[in-house]
């Protein structure tokens, strides 16, 4: 009875997850399919907690269903604004021979990538048992955080400069997302006024669970961003004097102190970033706390748009 | 077939939508919501390769590229969303410039 | 105890997907946006209810993070799609 | 079974019945107000219930207590997000339904 009431929830689950992405890239208004994929990364959230990866819901629900969402509603009020005639999706602009040749190419790629899953071998182990191993010198008991701050740490290391690097061709352009005009009103400033700090304290609670359990900078940092969004939407803008290097040394803070460790690393131990068992739990910890910050501060700054100060060029 | 196979299969058929709808929609703003469905594909194909059957100890690596992944993909959407606004801007149109051409 | 806890997650995700149908049907934005945040409560409830029956105490915490963030996401909504927009938009 | 699982298994189905009927709701009421007030009632009673049943189930008190804690913030933001997406849809000339 359980195992068949189990496998009604997978496929009802795969079932949404695809029904919601098919409509969500088909519908005509712009609107409805920025609702429908933030609904598709909900539902995703659910599917990697049926996958038993928790570490990764956790990503989702606070970037997939959360930051992204916040992102693009942002972006259609802009467009809405820059344009209405933007808004409109007019249809394809491929038709007759082409769109069929298109479809039956698309068909033959979803074919050939279902016969590549379908015969992934079984007896594949991965490097579970490897990680399980070394997890005892990593300097922390949660494996995916291992993964990602210790033994593939470089990984990490890139893919905050690529933040970084977002951010900064995003400045660059000087495009402003338009702050709301009318005051918050009450309700909205009461909310923020709690939410602010409980999203604080969960930010720094999901950073310090992830040494041992699911968590960790990633999901801290975008938590952290949605504080940061929260207040811009109540009308709290950055003060001027923390907008110039305040901000900016909050945006490297992160990456700084991951590169000078890299750098300590390769002089010291030979190898980049090779953390010796006995200080990686506190060089982690430190990473992850500098890295939570610079993400929280570099993801709000991408919802803002330009850095602050800077109008529309 | 075990749980994570089925899920992947589900991933093989997002990528399949993400990429019709990338190639067959104009609007940016679509193009951009189909590179991230295609990029939840991929990472429902890698959640499979974490643990293919339930016998297996679970793999924490693709658990780890798979976060990477998104983070990486929420940094990319986010500059594509400001690269969409600069050029409905500049041309007032949500479009990429070479089509219109085209059709004129 | 654990089948009916199943049984609510069955039933819950069933309801996802009946509401779905009022994000595509509409017709105005805030229609659209209100189906959302229902659909994010249901979330939340099968996440706390999978906790319970599969033993995983961080499905709590996934559950705390997407409860805070889908509020998020409506504050922006509501502030950033909401004051601009005279006309309501549908393409029924 | 004791007599706490009773009351779990009672207030953990009148929980759903609720987000049914919230559901429910959302699919047939008239306008956007009508549906808010649906919303609602899956939104505070629903989740109100399945926490109440689970909570139940629960041997710590620290967890008792975190799901309390996701259920009052559910309580805060379904409150403030219906009243903000009323305020809304009344700016954008939405009027409420009369029969």
């Amino acid at each position: 009875m359980e195992t068949l009431i189990s496998w009604a929830i997978d496929v009802a689950l795969a079932l949404l997850v695809v029904s919601l992405a098919w409509r969500a890239l088909a519908s005509t208004d712009l609107f409805k399919a920025i609702v429908l994929f933030i609904a598709f990364g909900l539902v995703l959230t659910l599917v990697w907690v049926r996958l038993n990866a928790t570490d990764v819901a956790l990503a989702e629900a606070a970037i997939g269903a959360g930051v992204t969402g916040a992102l693009l509603l942002a972006a259609y009020a802009k467009l809405r604004a820059t344009s209405p005639d933007a808004i409109v999706d007019r249809a394809g602009g491929i038709s007759g021979i082409g769109a069929i040749s298109l479809l039956i190419l698309i068909l033959l790629v979803a074919a050939a990538l279902g016969y590549a899953v379908w015969t992934l071998p079984s007896d594949y182990t991965g490097l579970g048992k490897e990680v399980a191993a070394n997890l005892d010198q990593s300097g922390v008991s949660n494996p995916v955080t291992a993964v990602l701050l210790n033994f593939r740490g470089y990984d990490t290391l890139l893919e905050i400069m690529v933040l970084l690097l977002a951010l900064l061709g995003a400045w660059s352009l000087g495009i402003t997302i338009p702050r709301p005009e009318a005051a918050p009103g009450l309700v909205l400033d009461t909310l923020s006024r709690l939410l602010v700090p409980l999203l604080i304290l969960v930010a720094a609670y999901l950073l310090w669970v992830g040494a041992h359990a699911p968590g960790g900078a990633f999901q801290a940092g975008a938590v952290l961003a949605a504080a940061g969004v929260l207040m811009l939407l109540s009308g709290r803008e950055l003060p001027a004097a923390l907008a110039t290097w305040p901000l900016r040394l909050a945006l490297v803070l992160g990456p700084a102190t991951f590169l000078m460790l890299a750098v300590i690393t390769l002089i010291l131990e030979g190898r980049v970033l090779k953390l010796s068992p006995e200080w990686a739990g506190r060089l982690i910890l430190i990473i992850e706390t500098t890295a939570t910050i610079s993400i929280g501060v570099t993801l709000t700054a991408l919802f803002m748009g330009a850095p602050p100060g800077e109008e529309d060029r | 077939m075990s749980v994570a196979l089925f899920y992947a299969l589900a991933g093989a058929g997002l990528f399949s939508i993400g990429l019709h709808a990338l190639l067959v929609h104009r609007h940016l703003l679509r193009k951009i919501l189909a590179v991230n469905v295609m990029g939840s594909g991929v990472f429902l194909v890698l959640a499979a390769m974490a643990a293919p059957n339930a016998i297996a100890l679970s793999d924490p690596v693709p658990h780890a590229m798979i976060i990477t992944g998104i983070v990486v993909a929420v940094a990319a959407t986010a500059l594509a969303l400001v690269l969409m606004l600069k050029l409905t801007a500049e041309t007032g149109q949500a479009v990429l410039p070479g089509r219109e051409e085209e059709n004129s | 105890m654990q089948t009916l806890l199943f049984t609510l997650v069955l039933f819950l995700i069933l309801n996802l997907g009946v509401g779905m149908w009022r994000v595509l049907r509409g017709p105005t934005t805030a229609d659209r946006m209100l189906a959302a945040q229902l659909l994010g409560t249901t979330a939340v409830a099968i996440l706390l209810l999978l906790a319970e029956a599969t033993g995983s105490a961080a499905l709590r915490d996934v559950a705390l993070v997407l409860a805070l963030l889908a509020t998020v996401t409506a504050v922006a909504f509501v502030r950033r799609t909401l004051p601009y927009s005279e006309n309501a938009n549908d393409d029924e | 079974m004791t007599t706490s699982d009773y009351l779990s298994v009672a207030l953990l189905t009148t929980g759903g019945l609720f987000f049914l009927a919230g559901t429910f709701g959302l699919l047939r009421f008239p306008d956007v107000f009508t549906r808010l007030h649906a919303l609602t009632k899956a939104d505070n009673v629903g989740l109100g219930l399945t926490v109440a049943g689970l909570a139940l189930q629960v041997d710590s008190w620290a967890v008792a207590g975190k799901l309390l804690l996701i259920w009052l913030l559910a309580l805060l933001a379904g409150a403030t997000v219906s009243y903000l997406i009323a305020q809304g849809a009344l700016r954008l000339g939405i009027r409420p339904w009369k029969r």
